[in-house]
């Protein structure tokens, strides 16, 4: 594909539609009810992490399944920044409604971002030296680990006993197993569907560059792809980072969420969450965004629709999943994108 | 030095039941090259096949030659089961990507969770007193009878298992067919029956860890909760550290990872024990990347 | 003429068996050499070599004078050799377009955070890149197939396109590890111009493995002969059809191979 | 009746054509050979025989007895061998237990035993090294120990592919003349090779394959004699 003006429009095209269904949420926030509202959130944070996670392994072809890790170090990067972080500036833990309080939240999610970013840096290493299932078994590992971890940090400070507690000491008061449940609700939809954006385009840009082609060119032979120039293992680990970065990112808005209060429980970020992302990444179509993003979206307006079925709920979402591997072993959309099928569509529609 | 003994021994009950389910996954392993994640649900069942058996034929009271019984039934539905999971799970596979598989498991996996919540019901189940419970004083050291038997089951059936893989025409073409599926073939082995028997003999394997375990703990968890699957992973990892597809190095995994989360949960903070089944592996892998008793394999250019 | 590739003595064993012995081999700028020998006898163990798959347990391997030992095969691309492969590697789900632009990544200059903004200089960088794989396409036959999926390809264009990939890194160096096999003779042929085009149009040396002898003969200015992993013989292809050694190891014995004659 | 009869045999790699209307015979008791470069479709030919390779179109009938659909095991039972090309010996077994698994197929454990005395006696260095593991063989053993293992099945038709690869001119003769002693045992054996020289002086008939096409056929005195294949498959010149 050649670049031309019209592909640079059509790049941007997801970011500023986007960008309107954010601002536009925003101003209908009021109408909607806590419900829609949290619907809509729960997708947000979901296609952030379908379309992370397809960067490690729809585009490079890795295994990584303990997404849900990097997601638990970006909540609990992020919420440390607003709660302690946010004492230092203010002298207290509530939540600021201002402008420094907003701007607050952002470094905090970029912090979170960053922490797991860190983190994705720690797992890509191995994958320089481990292949398939071996890999899978140590990011899998890798989030356990992470989520056992937050188990024996110790309980929240209160704003009371801070001053008792030397400021590098209190990251690890993160609430063991109760979770941190003091994090302020600063997270909104225009917020979440506004790094929806940014994740989707990246991605997409980042993919259909020669970056792109190297990340794909692992996939589909990584012996050949290293023939041709292209540093694997440099390029797993950036994948790693990437996916580990944006996953943080959506843990960061998770983590403040309307009604956080019971959010981040480590129990909340343990393998069946890691599956659950995996689910959308597969379905969707390893390598594709817009499957990744698509899946994301049915599957959580589906957990919502089949809430009074919970029993049924996870028997069929897996007995469709092995009937997809089986029957459509490449995904719903393949490594294609809605459009392209769409395109390929209408021509045979016209012919 | 007394609790320095409690947890050698502790460490040695529950490393033989990690053993006993790391054959599952390595014997699966060596032969198709995927993690069967079925394979601790296969184990769940075990438990819930036992304590159905018990209810049904009314077994109250502690008798081995009832709790036999209820043993080799667990092991039969477990091995049907197997059975049945790979041929309309796995089998169709045979020739797809490797993380088609993975995922493919892992959705078998949650099936079997769920469909098993329905059936078993959602609380903590007691199983029943399928053995006589003593309990000894040794130098110090307080033992527990159903621990000795299960220790002792759990070996028997692996030296068994060794015997099988080793010492006889089947187990002989058990190991061609994991070297290489086609050569095995030339040599007239119906491979895909070698397959289905490798997953009937692992899920038994995983039907006797999982009543040992009931036994063990006089208990058993929902089938969804997370704690069999983690159970599952760690006797994996066993099976990775001890190298994959090795009978002795799942036997020498699980011993190890059972003896070392006893001493990190009797010395550390206890919850780090879930943890350091994984902090073994990635250690391991890293630096033995094929386990211990593994084998180095070269890659086809 | 300076030789590009110097080969001194390297040698690599599997376990307890020998597959290159002492093996030495220097080749020319722009040269176009045969590398031949029975099945087996070592042939795509070197090509291994000398692109960092293995490394050699001794002896050394110069290209311009930069040593390749211990370099990982993507610093050996960026050094500039190139390769193709005897069972074809392509990047199956890929389209044939792709295929070559991956391979232009190796001279691209664009960071990630580029590609991302879309820079004026990425693009303009990345319209060039689909400029030159467009070229190279055309030049190997395949520019009609650009948008079809590589693994969709007949084997003739497989070959062709494999070349064309490893010709997009702009090598100095190109070993082609049979790029005869599985065609036709219309198709070798036109492969046997294509070779002697690429030389003369890229400025490369090329090294080819082919089991094709009239394809060898006719294209290759000089012959090296391996066989069990020791080089038996070297020079014209004239003289390499007269060595008794040469035809000793492919006819089994010597008194067979002047019935060949 | 032949002993296998092959008709318009198509087969495919992905989108690769390997085999395209192959046309072979082979009668009871002869060495057929088939000659042509890598790629050419030979052992594509040979795996669709054991059952490796499904054919996508085409009939192959073995004694009497189709062979399409069936696995490799139960081909085995029937009668075909296949020593594989590359040997694929099972390299952390031991020789003797390589031995046992080519009889896999039969039931008879006196025969086996009996069997296994004789290949040992046959290739003297298999008994010498029987409780070796087979990995650590040199290249000729292990196609001592391969040609060995497929006799083990006691075969009607014997598959060899490439019994040359890469052993040196005196083994390669060795192989040859064992390969004739089979047959005289009244084994049937067909024979791939790239050593096209060697290959048509054992055999009876050849067959050159180009590009998964039968190119020529005719008895291998003929094609060795023959213009085109000297030049092509003869070596040099």
């Amino acid at each position: 594909m050649v670049t031309t003006p019209q592909a640079v429009v059509r790049s941007l095209l997801p970011l500023a539609v986007a960008v309107g269904v954010a601002v536009g949420l925003e101003l209908l926030l009021g109408l909607l009810g806590f419900y829609a509202q949290k619907i809509l959130f729960d997708i947000g944070v979901n296609i952030i992490l379908a379309v992370s996670l397809n960067m490690v392994n729809g585009f490079t072809g890795q295994f990584s399944i303990g997404h849900a890790g990097f997601m638990a170090l970006g909540a609990y990067g992020s919420i440390v920044v607003t709660y302690y972080g946010g004492y230092a500036l203010f002298g207290d833990v509530m939540m600021h409604s201002t402008v420094t309080g907003y701007a607050l939240y952002f470094v905090s999610i970029l912090v979170g971002g960053v922490v797991a970013a860190g983190a994705g840096l720690l797992v890509g290493l191995p994958s320089l030296r481990l292949r398939g299932d071996y890999l899978a078994i140590v990011t899998l590992g890798f989030g356990e680990i992470i989520r056992v971890v937050l188990q024996v940090s110790q309980p929240v400070l209160e704003p009371s006993e801070m001053a008792a507690v030397p400021w590098y000491e209190q990251p690890w008061h993160l609430g063991r197993s109760l979770g941190f449940v003091h994090s302020g609700s600063y997270n909104t939809l225009g917020w979440t569907w506004t790094a929806v954006a940014v994740t989707l385009l990246v991605a997409y840009r980042l993919r259909e560059s020669t970056h792109g082609r190297a990340f794909l060119s692992i996939r589909e032979n990584e012996i050949a792809a290293e023939s041709i120039g292209v540093n694997t293992t440099r390029y797993k680990v950036n994948a790693f980072v990437l996916a580990a970065f944006f996953a943080g990112v959506a843990g960061s808005l998770f983590g403040h969420q309307l009604g956080a209060g019971t959010a981040s429980r480590p129990e909340e970020f343990n393998f069946m969450k890691s599956f659950e992302v995996i689910i959308m990444v597969v379905l969707g179509g390893m390598g594709s965004i817009s499957g990744a993003a698509v899946a994301a979206v049915a599957l959580t307006l589906l957990t919502e629709a089949l809430r009074s079925f919970q029993d049924y709920r996870m028997i069929s979402y897996s007995l469709l999943l092995v009937i997809v591997m089986i029957l459509r072993p490449q995904g719903l959309f393949g490594t294609h994108e809605i459009w392209h099928l769409l395109a390929r569509f209408r021509r045979k529609g016209t012919r | 030095m007394s609790s320095f003994l409690q947890f050698l021994l502790k460490g040695i009950a529950v490393g033989s039941l990690y053993a006993l389910l790391a054959l599952g996954y390595t014997m699966v392993y060596g032969i198709l090259q995927f993690i069967n994640f079925a394979h601790s649900d296969v184990f769940m069942l075990g438990a819930f096949f036992s304590w159905r058996l018990s209810v049904l034929f009314k077994i109250n009271e502690p008798s081995p030659v009832a709790a036999t019984g209820v043993l080799l039934g667990a092991m039969a539905l477990c091995s049907l089961t197997g059975f049945l999971l790979e041929r309309f799970a796995y089998r169709p596979l045979r020739r797809a990507p490797r993380l088609n598989v993975l995922i493919t498991a892992i959705g078998v996996s949650l099936f079997i969770e769920n469909a098993g919540q329905l059936v078993f019901g959602k609380n903590v189940v007691q199983f029943p007193p399928l053995l006589a419970e003593h309990t000894f004083e040794v130098g110090g050291v307080r033992v527990r009878s159903v621990e000795v038997i299960a220790v002792v089951t759990a070996f028997a059936l692996m030296v068994g298992l060794h015997t099988l893989v080793y010492r006889t025409r089947m187990g002989k073409a058990m190991r061609a067919v994991s070297i290489d599926h086609n050569i095995a073939g030339l040599m007239g082995i119906p491979v895909d029956r070698i397959i289905s028997l490798t997953f009937v003999i692992g899920s038994a394997l995983a039907a006797a860890a999982g009543l040992l375990v009931g036994i063990t703990y006089g208990q058993i968890k929902q089938p969804a909760d997370s704690s069999w699957v983690l159970y599952g992973l760690k006797a994996f990892v066993a099976a990775v550290i001890g190298g994959i597809g090795n009978v002795p190095g799942a036997m020498l995994g699980g011993l190890l990872l059972g003896l070392s989360e006893q001493f990190v949960a009797g010395y550390l903070p206890s919850e780090l024990r879930d943890a350091i089944a994984f902090l073994l592996l990635i250690i391991i892998l890293l630096v033995r990347p094929n386990g211990l008793l593994g084998r180095r394999v070269v890659e086809k250019v | 003429m300076a030789a590009l590739l110097d080969v001194k003595g390297v040698s690599l064993s599997f376990g307890g068996l020998k597959a290159v012995a002492d093996f030495s081999l220097s080749l020319a700028e722009g040269s176009l050499t045969g590398l031949i020998g029975p099945n087996g006898a070592g042939k795509t163990t070197l090509f291994n070599l000398l692109t960092g798959v293995y490394q050699p347990d001794v002896g050394e391997i110069l290209l311009g004078g930069q040593r390749l030992n211990g370099k990982r095969p993507y610093q050996i691309a960026a050094a500039g050799a190139a390769r193709t492969f005897q069972n074809i590697r392509l990047f199956g789900d890929l389209t044939v377009l792709d295929n070559v632009r991956v391979a232009c990544h190796l001279r691209a200059t664009r960071g990630m955070w580029a590609a991302v903004l879309r820079t004026a200089g990425y693009r303009n960088e990345e319209a060039a890149i689909a400029l030159r794989a467009m070229r190279l396409l055309e030049l190997f036959g395949l520019a009609a197939a650009a948008g079809k999926q590589a693994k969709s390809l007949p084997y003739g264009q497989q070959r062709r396109l494999e070349i064309a990939r490893a010709l997009a890194t702009e090598p100095r160096l190109l070993l082609l590890d049979e790029p005869a096999a599985g065609m036709n003779p219309q198709e070798k042929g036109k492969l046997r111009e294509l070779i002697a085009r690429v030389r003369d149009e890229f400025k490369v040396t090329i090294l080819l493995i082919e089991h094709d002898m009239s394809l060898v003969m006719q294209v290759c200015e000089r012959i090296a002969v391996v066989d069990h992993g020791v080089k038996i013989a070297e020079g014209t292809p004239g003289e390499i059809q007269k060595d008794a050694k040469v035809i000793a190891a492919y006819l089994g014995t010597a008194e067979s191979g002047a019935a060949a004659e | 009746m032949s002993l296998l009869e092959v008709r318009g045999l198509d087969a495919h790699y992905g989108a690769i054509h390997a085999l395209q209307r192959v046309d072979l015979t082979v009668e009871k008791g002869e060495i057929v050979t088939l000659i042509g470069s890598n790629g050419a479709g030979k052992s594509s030919t040979l795996r669709v025989l054991s059952g490796l390779l499904r054919p996508t179109a085409g009939t192959v009938t073995f004694d009497g007895r189709s062979l399409i659909g069936l696995a490799p095991h139960a081909i085995v039972r029937l009668g075909i061998a296949h020593a594989p090309e590359g040997r694929g010996i099972f390299g952390t077994l031991t020789v003797k237990e390589n031995l046992e698994l080519g009889a896999y197929s039969r039931s008879d454990r006196a025969g086996i035993r009996a069997d296994i005395s004789r290949m040992m006696v046959r290739f003297p260095i298999l008994g010498e090294r029987a409780g070796q593991s087979a990995g650590t063989l040199s290249g000729g053993e292990q196609q001592m120990l391969a040609v060995g293992r497929a006799l083990m099945a006691r075969p009607k038709l014997l598959l060899l592919d490439e019994p040359s690869l890469g052993l040196a001119p005196q083994i390669v003769q060795t192989i040859f003349a064992i390969i004739r002693e089979i047959n005289q045992e009244g084994v049937t054996i067909l024979l791939v090779e790239q050593n096209a020289h060697m290959a048509l002086r054992v055999a009876h008939r050849g067959y050159v394959l180009e590009t998964g096409e039968i190119k020529m056929t005719d008895d291998a005195r003929v094609l060795a004699a023959s213009d085109e294949v000297r030049k092509a498959y003869l070596g040099i010149g």
